[in-house]
Parts: structure tokens; sequence; C-alpha cells
């Protein structure tokens, strides 16, 4: 295997390189130098050629020699001699060779495939972003439709992704930090821990801070985000909506501020709605119907000039009344008043009144600035949401009330507002390439250019009886499913009649056990299935129940032609640079340790589909002309992605081109950064099609006997409560919610020993949160050894740390530790394992996104001496 | 000429990115920081805040470290850096009871980051450079200043929080900041007048 | 004019044929071709390519000689004799 | 090393306490630097006053005591084969403390040799024999006052900047010198009577306990990690050794046994027991002020952070 020779060689005569490549400590994935001596890497440094991260990174980034070189990585293939599976089990690990491991898992492969390929469930991490690609192709070509994610402390984005990719065209949403004037957070961190871009991020949001843009957040604690913020606005966990629809409700309708321009040419406002909740739409076009006040009389959205269409008023249209979508929210919105959010939110209303009006008003409606050169909308205000607010069971309404923010006043992808990450891109000048755009579908509502996987979140796909393992095909709105190790999962694939079962698990790189939620729970799945394989770094406590065990290179080894495509994942947004960076091996393993995807090329090859393979990243990977593969050639993973480098840069800038360059750059344009003034897409403030879905769903559910409650299905958003917010017995006073420390976030790093050790110093990392004077009025102390535990009697162990610094009834805890396992023994008992609080059934699901409810109403108890 | 450091708290967000690029600069061993982050809160519920403070040899230009060493291994440069001359170091630690800011640490075993595993490969390279017995502390990355870099924790920065150049230059980026931002040092009471100042939150 | 149709990953497996020659009229579009499958393969096949009558599903990727087509109504286009079409199914979902 | 050690366990617990306490000068190989100062303290007090009485054995004690004395502080030091490189800063009393230890060992060792032996090449007359005289008297002085300036020189440590500290040193050698040289008389049962010596004893023990009392006196008025260091002592982790040894057996007890000698004739028992009584007191006062020293705090109150740059 090659290690990257080249690069900036400062020393002719003895090895001494800096080698361009990419982080993958969480899925930011900043451009790095690797600094090679001798053989042995001894710094890694951030890559000031790239945007991404432009030549910084955070703790975790600076701190990936001590990964890199763990004596405790697993270094040859392993296979299990004993029979059964289960927590605590030694799997009694026996060396063998690579030859014997890709044998079997070869032939187990090949014969799962002739009987039905879907029997396969593929997981992967979401900490090493450029795995993607491999892994999707392979699921592709080998035909299972059964693939989920779990990075560490995952459970982030089916409702921040889904509403993301629907409004926005993109996976998650940032301030434009170039520009913002006032910035609302709601259970979010971009630019001060975790997300996307994190580390670009903090550079931009330290900016923008720097510029004097206010910054809100709303949080129960107080850290990263909250701690830089100009006002922190603690609130119960859980809910945001409740928050978010009060403050549009005191634009709306108490200040009568929101963008009406915006509202009739972005959105579906116009839109005349019928008292079944639908569109009223054209006889002939079949297209949504406005209201045309010039003409006075109702026409198809594409006839109408968008200043000319009603967005209030009531109307009657071939005998059936209507009226606008804008004019229904706009009712709609009027009953959470602020007084009526303060007893759920604990916020004072005349404090949701304030923020409501100055969002308002920081939005600047009407107001344009021109940015090189180009005159734009100029909306300073943004609303952004991410894990905390959406990782609740109303995850979709909780994220959609607060983008809702954006849209009454404009501020959606126009300069200073709510940005999409780069959904727009017109491609390198002289190639034209990756070029996508938002385009609008036969309602005039967009479809995203660019999606992480290839099915989008618009248009919304057909319910129909599942034959995902994680029903993603009956919940269609739903992207990682917890139901494929949920406690009740066999109930449901035998109520939907699920025509096949599970039977291997290939698994890369993930740690369900710790990332879904109690392990007993997902413990009972894993140990289901007749055959698991994993690619890990470490033995971590899921790969105990694996059979065998294939040691991988960790990505100071490996190579990938895309570490940060697609832009919407973790290139910066705002006006900048694109940024194409590429992976490279630095150093060769010390092991026998080999790269996923080389290994998934090979496994293909002997499992006798390689020509499948070959089709699936020809379209994943959209190879043309002379560049795509050929029909059943073999093909190292290295000619793959130098053929990816040369379709996208042309031919004479593949594979070794970036090896010595590490990144290509070229501008951005107002065009593409503010693309929704440019785009002729609508977005819906109304959704219309969640009844219909809501009613076809529960078609196909409820006469098996499960209950799809309708009202997480109207059209215009709603506070509803979680689980947790519905228990009440005494004594279960507090909510547990887990946060993403800024060293710890999106991957299980307590094992670098490092960083282990900045987290013990730090005051919070490996501590139970709980606020001062709670906590002394329960009797409690500072450093006192504490009970977490729930109703349900699932409890975890921890150090209670008394602070000022969160919400009196919130008990917060650092995502992604507590190991318990011996294959990181840096890591073992550090820190508390947040996730063995949480249920994993259709309960406590959004019935929607099927997002996991991740808040749990908990008691606090002193460990009495002896009963360790 | 003298060198000074800026630690902009308005920036700074806590990420440690200083405390763990300095470690990986230096190949510390456990228990020992050049650079530390220091988290503290104020106020109180629902009015607190958090305050994240960088620290690091505040490179005193009248050092209570140098004045109380018996063997002259603490000593400044003329650029006004406070190091240590390991050679010279007989461990006595006179120098951390004097230090009024706790940045200096005695290392008394050999010790690595894997108990029980020896050196890795990349502390056989960075670590084992480092004496036992004798005190260790910042030197303002004086190696990387000398070949034009800044030092690894102003370098790497994520959040641009920290400014590095000449304090006697009332024309550099420290000297306006300090001036335009009412840059302070910690414990000026004790008039050792530190190289290193904050910028307000 | 002769079309032949490769189908990759699932579909392949589901329908038990991965290749499939057709015979169509000449200026014959891919939803002709499309439509002939359905017959071929029955309404399970026409539900996993469409997501409604008339739509492709986002992640179900046709080619025509080695270029992606996701326009129903497009004419093939004919190298010589043969039409090469190659379908496959992008299932797989993503978190993170 | 194979696994973590205790020391770093203690220090990353220290490095997240407001008042972190200092350890290198008292725990583990610290413990040798209190020994090494209790010691040259003793053995310069003694000197002093054999020399004042003319008692050869206490002589030759107080200069196996200064060696020893010596050693404790090579088994201190990190690198202790560099201890020859202490003597040429010109402002640390550590470096003084290495120049006096080394002029008293030196001239104690010029002036004793003919004292004991007859055949050395010089004699108690010669030049050489009072040379070592005075300059083993030089280095008594040194040994006597260095101890409490390195103390009191210690800017990161509060509680021991103090002006009193070297004074309460002082105090301490002398009467440790005292109560060497009642001890060897009890044991030789000298012709030196007691009289003299016990009010004379009492009055140092006095004076010591009036300063370690002004002393915290003044001390615990000063700022809040001084203190912190005073509460330490009396209720904290210094306490029971604070009032065991330093209070009790190094104060009340020899007062009280010398008052009561003063009242009437006193025994041999009596005054080897006041002896080693003030003996282990001058011990525990250097102990338990050494683990009373707490750093200051790096955390700045907002009042300090708020000091404008400058001047």
């Amino acid at each position: 295997m090659e290690a990257a020779e080249v690069a900036t060689r400062t020393d002719r005569w003895r090895d001494d390189a800096w080698i361009p490549s990419a982080c993958s400590l969480c899925y930011g994935t900043c451009s790095i130098l690797a600094h090679r001596v001798d053989g042995i890497l001894v710094k890694i440094e951030g890559n000031p050629e790239s945007v991404v991260g432009k030549g910084r990174l955070c703790g975790k980034g600076v701190s990936g020699l001590m990964t890199h070189y763990d004596p405790n990585r697993v270094r040859v293939p392993l296979r299990r001699t004993n029979p059964v599976k289960g927590m605590g089990i030694d799997p009694g690990w026996k060396e063998i060779s690579w030859e014997e491991a890709l044998d079997e898992v070869a032939r187990r492969l090949r014969q799962l495939r002739e009987e039905d390929p879907r029997k396969l469930f593929i997981q992967r991490t979401t900490t090493v972003t450029s795995s993607r690609t491999p892994i999707q192709v392979f699921a592709a070509a080998f035909g299972t439709p059964n693939r989920s994610s779990a990075g560490g402390g995952l459970h982030c984005g089916n409702g921040a992704h889904l509403i993301s990719g629907i409004m926005h065209a993109s996976w998650s949403v940032v301030p434009d930090f170039q520009y913002c004037n006032y910035a609302v957070y709601f259970g979010a961190s971009k630019g001060h821990s975790a997300g996307h871009a994190s580390c670009s991020n903090m550079g931009l949001a330290a900016d923008a801070r720097a510029r004097g843009m206010k910054m809100v957040v709303v949080d129960p604690m107080c850290n990263f985000a909250a701690a830089k913020a100009t006002e922190w606005v603690p609130i119960r966990v859980g809910t945001d909506a409740a928050l978010a629809l009060a403050m549009c409700n005191v634009m709306v309708n108490e200040l009568g501020i929101f963008d009406i321009p915006y509202i009739q040419v972005k959105t579906n406002g116009p839109y005349l709605i019928g008292p079944d909740k639908l569109y009223v739409r054209d006889p002939e076009s079949r297209k949504p119907l406005v209201w045309d006040f010039h003409a006075r009389q109702a026409r198809p959205y594409d006839d109408v000039r968008p200043q000319e269409m009603a967005l209030e008023g009531y109307f009657e249209v071939n005998g059936v009344p209507c009226e606008p979508a804008f004019q229904l929210l706009r009712e709609h919105l009027k009953r959470f008043t602020p007084e009526w959010a303060e007893p759920i939110t604990t916020i004072p209303a005349k404090n949701i009144r304030r923020l409501g009006s100055d969002f308002a008003r920081e939005a600047r409606v009407g107001s344009t600035i021109v940015i090189n050169g180009v005159a734009l909308p100029y909306r300073p205000a943004a609303a952004i949401a991410f894990r905390g607010s959406q990782g609740h069971r109303n995850s979709v309404y909780n994220f959609l009330a607060v983008d809702l923010l954006n849209h009454l006043v404009g501020s959606a992808d126009m300069a200073g507002g709510c940005l999409g990450f780069n959904p727009v891109s017109h491609g390198h000048p002289e190639t034209g390439r990756p070029r996508y755009i938002p385009k609008p579908d036969h309602d005039g509502l967009m479809v995203t250019g660019m999606w992480m996987a290839h099915h989008y979140p618009y248009p919304i796909r057909e319910p129909r009886m599942p034959e995902q393992i994680g029903l993603q095909d009956l919940f269609v709105l739903c992207q990682t499913s917890p139901f494929s190790d949920s406690s009740d999962h066999e109930e449901l694939w035998d109520k939907f009649d699920l025509p096949y079962r599970p039977e291997i698990l290939l698994n890369y790189g993930t740690n369900p056990l710790m990332s879904i939620g109690n392990k007993e729970t997902v413990a009972k799945a894993l140990a289901k299935f007749k055959f698991m394989v994993s690619f890990d770094l470490f033995l971590t406590e899921s790969s105990d129940f694996a059979d065998i065990v294939l040691p991988d290179c960790d990505y100071l080894e490996s190579l990938d032609s895309r570490p940060n495509f697609p832009f919407i994942f973790s290139l910066p947004g705002g006006m900048g640079e694109w940024c194409w960076p590429i992976k490279q091996p630095t150093v060769n393993p010390d092991g026998e340790q080999r790269r996923c995807s080389d290994v998934l090329v090979e496994l293909a090859d002997r499992i006798g589909m390689r020509e499948d393979l070959n089709a699936a990243y020809n379209a994943v990977l959209k190879l043309e002309g002379s560049f795509r593969l050929e029909g059943d050639r073999k093909y190292s993973y290295a000619e793959i992605c130098d053929a990816e480098l040369k379709t996208n840069f042309g031919a004479e800038r593949g594979l070794d081109w970036f090896k010595k360059n590490g990144v290509i750059k070229w501008p951005k344009k107002p065009e593409e950064v503010y693309w929704r003034h440019f785009v002729e897409v609508r977005v819906p403030i109304y959704w219309e099609f969640l009844p219909t879905l809501g009613e076809k769903i529960a078609a196909i559910a409820e006469p098996r006997g499960v209950k799809v409650p309708q009202r997480y299905y109207e059209p215009l958003p709603d506070w509803i409560p979680c689980a947790a917010h519905e228990e009440n017995t005494a004594g279960y006073d507090l909510y547990a919610f887990y946060y993403r420390d800024i060293i710890h976030t999106n991957s299980f790093t307590m094992e670098n020993p490092w960083l282990d050790e900045a987290a013990r110093l730090d005051p919070y990392s490996y501590t139970v949160a709980v606020n001062a004077e709670t906590g002394r009025r329960k009797g409690f102390e500072d450093g006192d050894e504490v009970w977490v535990e729930t109703e349900k009697g699932r409890r975890v162990k921890g150090r209670l740390h008394l602070t000022e610094a969160i919400h009196p009834e919130g008990l917060g805890i650092g995502a992604c530790a507590g190991h318990w396992g011996e294959g990181m023994p840096i890591a073992k008992g550090k820190g508390v394992f947040f996730n063995d609080l949480l249920e994993v059934d259709i309960d406590h699901v959004s019935p929607v996104n099927l997002n996991l409810d991740l808040c749990a109403k908990v008691k606090l108890s002193k460990v009495q001496r002896g009963l360790r | 000429m003298r060198w000074g450091m800026v630690i902009d708290l308005k920036r700074c967000i806590g990420c440690y990115g200083c405390q763990l690029s300095c470690k990986a600069e230096h190949g510390t061993p456990p228990g020992v920081f050049f650079a530390r982050l220091l988290k503290q809160e104020e106020g109180h519920y629902p009015t607190v805040r958090q305050l994240f403070l960088p620290v690091l040899c505040f490179h005193c230009d009248d050092p209570p470290c140098v004045d109380v060493c018996p063997t002259e291994a603490s000593f400044k440069w003329p650029e006004g850096v406070v190091d240590i001359d390991a050679e010279k170091c007989v461990g006595c630690r006179a120098c951390m009871m004097a230090c009024p800011y706790t940045q200096r640490y005695f290392y008394d075993e050999e010790q690595y980051y894997f108990p029980g595993n020896g050196a890795t490969p990349y502390e056989k390279a960075r670590s084992q450079r480092h004496q036992t017995g004798v005190v260790m502390k910042c030197n303002f990355c004086r190696d990387r200043v000398i070949a034009g870099k800044e030092p690894a924790c102003v370098a790497n920065c994520p959040a641009v929080a920290r400014y590095f150049g000449d304090l006697d230059d009332p024309t550099s980026e420290v000297s306006r900041l300090i001036k335009e931002r009412g840059g302070y040092t910690l414990h000026p009471e004790l008039g050792t007048g530190p190289a290193v100042y904050y910028l307000p939150t | 004019m002769v079309v032949n149709v490769r189908l990759f990953g699932m579909l392949g497996i589901l329908f038990k044929e991965r290749s499939v020659a057709l015979h169509m009229a000449e200026r014959a579009t891919l939803g002709d071709v499309l439509t002939e499958l359905g017959k071929r393969f029955g309404r399970e096949f026409m539900e996993r390519i469409f997501r409604v009558p008339g739509e492709m599903h986002s992640y179900c990727q046709v080619f025509v000689n080695n270029n992606e087509v996701d326009d129903l109504d497009k004419e093939l286009e004919t190298n010589g004799s043969v039409t090469e079409v190659g379908m496959i199914l992008l299932m797989a979902s993503e978190g993170g | 090393m194979t696994a973590i050690s205790g020391r770093y366990e203690q220090l990353i617990q220290d490095l997240k306490v407001e008042y972190r306490p200092q350890r290198e000068w008292i725990e583990r190989q610290g413990l040798f630097l209190i020994v090494g100062h209790f010691l040259s303290g003793v053995a310069a007090g003694t000197w002093f006053f054999s020399l004042a009485f003319g008692l050869h054995a206490g002589l030759a004690a107080a200069y196996a005591l200064a060696a020893v004395s010596g050693l404790a502080h090579l088994a201190f030091l990190g690198r202790p084969e560099r201890f020859w490189k202490m003597w040429r800063a010109r402002n640390s009393w550590i470096a003084r403390g290495f120049v006096g230890l080394t002029l008293f060992l030196t001239g104690g060792l010029l002036y004793l040799l003919p004292l004991f032996f007859s055949n050395t090449p010089w004699s108690s007359a010669s030049f050489m024999a009072k040379s070592g005289y005075y300059i083993s008297i030089a280095g008594m002085i040194i040994l006597l006052l260095y101890k409490g300036f390195v103390y009191a020189s210690s800017k990161g440590v509060p509680f021991w900047t103090s002006p009193i500290l070297p004074a309460l040193y002082v105090a301490y050698a002398l009467r440790g010198g005292v109560a060497a040289l009642l001890l060897i008389l009890a044991l030789t049962g000298d012709g030196l009577s007691h009289e003299r010596l016990g009010p004379l004893e009492l009055w140092i023990g006095l004076s010591a306990a009036v300063m370690v009392l002004f002393y915290l006196g003044v001390m615990s008025g000063a700022n809040p990690v001084a203190r912190r260091s005073v509460y330490e002592l009396v209720r904290g982790r210094v306490a029971v050794s604070f009032y065991v040894g330093t209070l009790i057996v190094g104060l009340a007890v020899p007062i009280v046994l010398g008052l009561a000698g003063a009242a009437g004739s006193i025994s041999t028992v009596t005054v080897a027991a006041i002896a080693l009584a003030s003996v282990v007191g001058d011990f525990f006062i250097k102990y338990t002020i050494a683990k009373a020293g707490i750093y200051i705090p790096l955390r700045p109150r907002p009042a300090h952070s708020r000091v404008a740059a400058g001047h």
C-alpha cells in the first residue's frame, strides 16, 4: 500500500514531508497537513490552502496522532470462537489471515445475495463522511435497501436534514455569519462546537461576534454556543416549537411584520387551500391555484405575476370555499400567544414578545444590499436549529416552527439570513462540474439538486408495505430509523409481514450499542444476526457481537477522492471559495490493517458482483465518458478515485495532481450562495402533503394495530409534548438530555488520551450537570456520586456537577461517554452513558420521521456505599 | 523588541485547541501543560456567563521564577521570552513556588500516554526529548517563531482568538488590540508585567 | 431497434434477469422501454422504478449508452444498431 | 513507567480546584527538602550554642546534622548530580543557602579536625583552624537566615511571602540548637548546669510561640489565598500535624516543662523531654507551613480581570 511519496518535501535526503489530506475525527472533515519525519507522523496541522478549516483545527483535529498510534488498535483480522453472543460474553477472539476472513465473508454474502439481498443490513459511521460512497455503492450493487448510520452520538438528522432539505435544499442550516446581525439558535451549536463544517464555522462565528452579531441561544444548558451568546434563553427541554410559534405569532399578528413579496414569490403562501386542507387545483393542469386579485379570479400559480397573488381573503373557486395558505398560517398562529407559551417553555411572556419583535425588526424586511456588484435582498436575521431541538417526538414541527421564522421575514438563503450549506453549485469554471441547482416540481415546490443519499426528501415517496427493516418505505419522511434495533422491531416486522428477516450485519466503524439507545435493547437486536462482520479501528462494545472483525485503516492511512463532497454537508456556507480536497495515505499501516474501501471492492469481486459495483460507482460518482468504469473490469479504489477527479476537473487533474496539490479551489458567486433570489422555486410554509401522507400511512398501519396519530400530520406546525412531558411520577422531576461536548463531538474519542485528559480537566465533560439550587434543594453536593434513573428503571451512574449554567429542570450529560468495553482502555469508565436512559420503541419516536425522543424524565439519587 | 500575546476572550469558544495543539507541537508528557484552558462560571442562573480563560506562561517582564533559580536555568531571552535550560536545571522547583501563575510543571519520571505500553512512535519522536527531573514550561514556541511561524496555539486557534507580536512596537497588531480593546493582564497587582494580555469578553 | 437492458443490483436479482433484449420501434423513448419492462416484470417492477406514474424515483438511475437520462420522453439515441440501457437503484438511506 | 502514577491522578484533581496546594515541597521527595531545612537549621543553631558553651560534642553533632541535611537536599533534587551548579545565581536564596552549607562544611572541617585529632597537619591554634572557625561561623549565619527567605521569596504562595517568616525560622533554628545542646547534655551529663540554659530555652520557646501566633494573625489578615492556607492549618488538611506537632509537642509541652523546671530543680529526663519536644516542634513548624502552602488561583475574579493594561 502506498503512503504519499511527495508533497512538500522539505529535505531531499531524509524523509520529511508535509502531506495534505483530510481529518476524520468528526464529520467536519477539515483539511489537514500531516508532518511525517523518517516515516513517523509527528504533527497534524490545518491546511491553510483549504477553506475547510482554513488552516486551523479543533482540539480533536490536532490530537489525531494519539488515536492513530494507539497501541489498542485492531491490527489483524479476528474470528470469534465463542458461538454465544451477548454483553459481557468473551467472543474468544482468534487471529486469522485476511484470506481466511475474506473467504468466509464473501462466501456468506454470496449465499445471502442469492437467497435475498435484502437480508443484508449495512451500518456505517457518519464520522468518516467519505465512507458514504463506497458503502452506498456496495449496498446498491449488492441489492439491499437496508442501510443505517450510527456515528458517535448520532440522533441528529431526521428532522434537521429533512426540513433543511425541503426548505433550504441542504443538509443543515447556519446563520450567514458574514452578514447576519441577529441569530437565534435553538438547540444548536453551529460555530461553537459540533455540527457540519464545525471547525470552519468556529472562525466564521467568531468573526460574526466580533463584528457585533447578536446571538440569542435557546438551550437548556449554557455551554458552547450559549456561553458565547449575547443572551442565553434557558428553556424547558423539548419545547422549542412553542417558543418559535409564539415568536412567529408576535411577528405576524401582533406586529404585522412579514415579507409579503418573499411569501408571494418563494413560498406556497398564496396557494389556495380548500376545506379538505388540500390545494385547490386547476381542473386541466392539476396545478395549484392562487387568487389573482388583479384579474379577480383563481388561476394556476405559474400564470400569475407574484405581486398579484392574494395572501389574504376568502374566495370561492368552482363552488369550493378556499383561502390562501398564508392566511391559514396567520390564523393558525394566533393561538400561540406568549402567554400560552410561558408555562410550556418556562420563558416569561415578555421575553418571548421581545425576542419575536427583535427578530422581526432585525430582519429589516424590504432592505437590499450589494455584494460583489450583485444587488440582493438583505435580511440580517436568522433562526437556526439542530440536533437538540429536533431530537424529540415532535421532531418535524420543532424544526419547522423555527424555520418558519426565516420564511416569514424572507431571510431564508438571503444575505444575512439563514443559509443552507451550498445548495447551488455552478461547478468549476473550466469543467462546469460539479453542477447542481434546485428545481421546481409540478406544484412549483423545490426539489433539491443535491442530497447525501439518492432518495430526496421531496417530492414525498408513496408509503407502501415496508420492505426496509427500518420501515422507511412506510414512514417515508424518515431517514435513519431506530426500528433496526428497537425493542419492538420483531413485533412490527410481523405486523407488516416483512417478507424476510435480516441475517447478516456488515458494520463499518459504528458502535450501535452506544449510539442508539439503551444497550440492553440494542444488544438483543445485534445478537440476533446470524453473522456480523465489522470493520473496526478498535474493539468496541459492539464488535463483541461480531463473528469476524476486520482491522480498518484510519484516516491517516486512507484514500478518498471526495472527503468534502457533497458540498451541502461540511463545506462552509456563505461567500468565499469552493474547495475540493482529497484524503490520502500519509503513512502505511503498522499492522495488517486494510482500507475498507479496498476491501469492499475485493469482496464485490469475490461475491461476483463486480459489474454491479462498477455500475453503482458510475451512478453515484456520476462518472462520464472515458472515465466511466467499464463492464466487469476490476478497478482498485485508487483508480476509481482517479476517475472521479478526472471527470470533475479534467484529465490533467487526477489523483496524482491532487496528491501533490491537496485541494482545488474556485470562487463562489453570489448567484450560488444567495441562490434563492435567483432560482425560481417555492418552499412550503404550508405542508399540504402531510395530511394525505398521514392518511395513507394510517391506512396501511392502523389495520395492523400500529397507531399513526394524525395531529402530527397537520399541514401547519404545532407544539406536541414529548413522552417525558407527560410523565408526572413524584420524584422523577428532571429532564435528562445530552449535549455534544466540544472535544468529544460526533465520534467516540474518549480513547484518545490527550482528549481524555482535557475532558477530565473540564468541569462538565464527564459529569452530570444539574442546576446548583435544584441540587442543593434536593440535598446534593457538588461531586456526589449519583444515580440518574428513569421511571422504567433504567439508570446510569455519574459524578454530580452543580452549576448555575443549566435550567433548573435540566440534567445535562456529555454524549458518547461511558464506555465499558475492554477494547478501549483509556475510554473505559470515562463519563456517563446517557443513551442507556433511552427507550427505543414506537412510543418514543416521532410518528412522522421516526426521530428518537432524546429526553428522559429522571430521578436523582445518591449512590449508597457498598451498593456499587 | 518584546514578544507578546493577546488572547481575545470574546472570540475564544473554549475548544481546547490551544491546549491540545500545544501538546501536539511539544509532545509534553501526561500532566504537563504549556498551554491550558480554564472554564469559570460568572454570576447566577439565569444571568450566568461562562468565561473561557486560556492560559500559558505569561513571560513576565520581571519574572519571579528567574530570580529564585539557583542555577540560572530559568532565564529570559533578549526578546523577553522566559525559558528554561534543561541542562542547567537541578529540579529544586523553587521556580514553581515563585511563579504566581502556576505555569511550571515538574516532570518527575518518564511517563507516556498509554500506561503499560511504553512510548508510541510519536512519543519516541517527540516526548523523549524531554528530560526528567527538571521543570518544564512554555517558551512561546521559540523555535517556531525563529523559523518565521506563529506559536502553535496561535497558528491553530480555530476561533482566531490569539495574536502574537512585538509589544514594544506600538504599531503592531498586538499593541493596537491592547490599546483599542482595553487589554488587561492577570494579577497586575503583583507587578510581574506579563507579556500575555486578554481582551474583554 | 434493439435495446439491451442491463438490470443491476436488486433489480437483476429480484426479477431473475440481469440482461433483457427488447425490440423497440424506431424513435422509441426511455418511457417506452420502461413500459415494456413493466409488461414483462409486472406491477412490482413499476413500483420500484416509479414514485408516481410518469416520474421515476430519485434513487432510480438509468443510463442510455452510458449517459444518465431522467427524461422519460427523450428519444433513445442509438449508436449504430444496439442501444445499451443500464438501470440501478441507489436506495441506501443516509443520516448524520 | 507501567501505570499512570498516583502523582498524575493527584495533579489532574489539583488542576481543577480553585485553591491548589503546593505538593512539590512536601510530598514524595519533597519531604527530604523539609527534613533538609529542618536539619540545617538545627545544625546551625547547635553550632552557635556549642561554640558559645565550648561544647565539642555539640560541634561534632552540629557538623553531622549539617552533612546529613546536605544529603537530604540531594535526595530531594530532581537532578542531584548537578547540585554543584547551584552557586552561580545572584538573587537566589537557595544558591545562598548552598554557599552557606558549603562554607559551613568546609570551615567546620578545618576547625573541628585538630580539635578531635592530634595528628592533623594543622593545629587548633593554626591560621588554618582559625580561618575555618570564621568560615564556619559565616556559613552558620547564612544557614540560620536563608531558609525563611527561600519561602518568603516564593511569590506563588502568598502564605509564605511574609517578612516574619525568616525571623520565625531563625528563632526556631536557635531554639533547635539549644534543644540539641540540652539533649547532648542530658545524654553526656556534662558539667554544665541546667539553670543557665533553662530560662533561655523557656524564653526562646515563648518567643517562638509569640511569633507563630503573630505570624498567623498577620497572615490571616492578608489576602484570601493566605487566609485559605491558615484555614488548612487550623481546620484543614494540615490541622492534625499543626496542633499535635507544632503546637502541643513543639510549644505547649516544652514551655510547660520549662516553666516547671524553672520553678524548681529539673531532672535529666525532663531536660531530654524538653529538648526532644522542641526539636520535634522545630520539624513540624517547617512541615506544616510548607504543607499549608497554596498557589494563587489563576481564575481571575472579574474585579481583577478588569484592571487595565500597561504600566
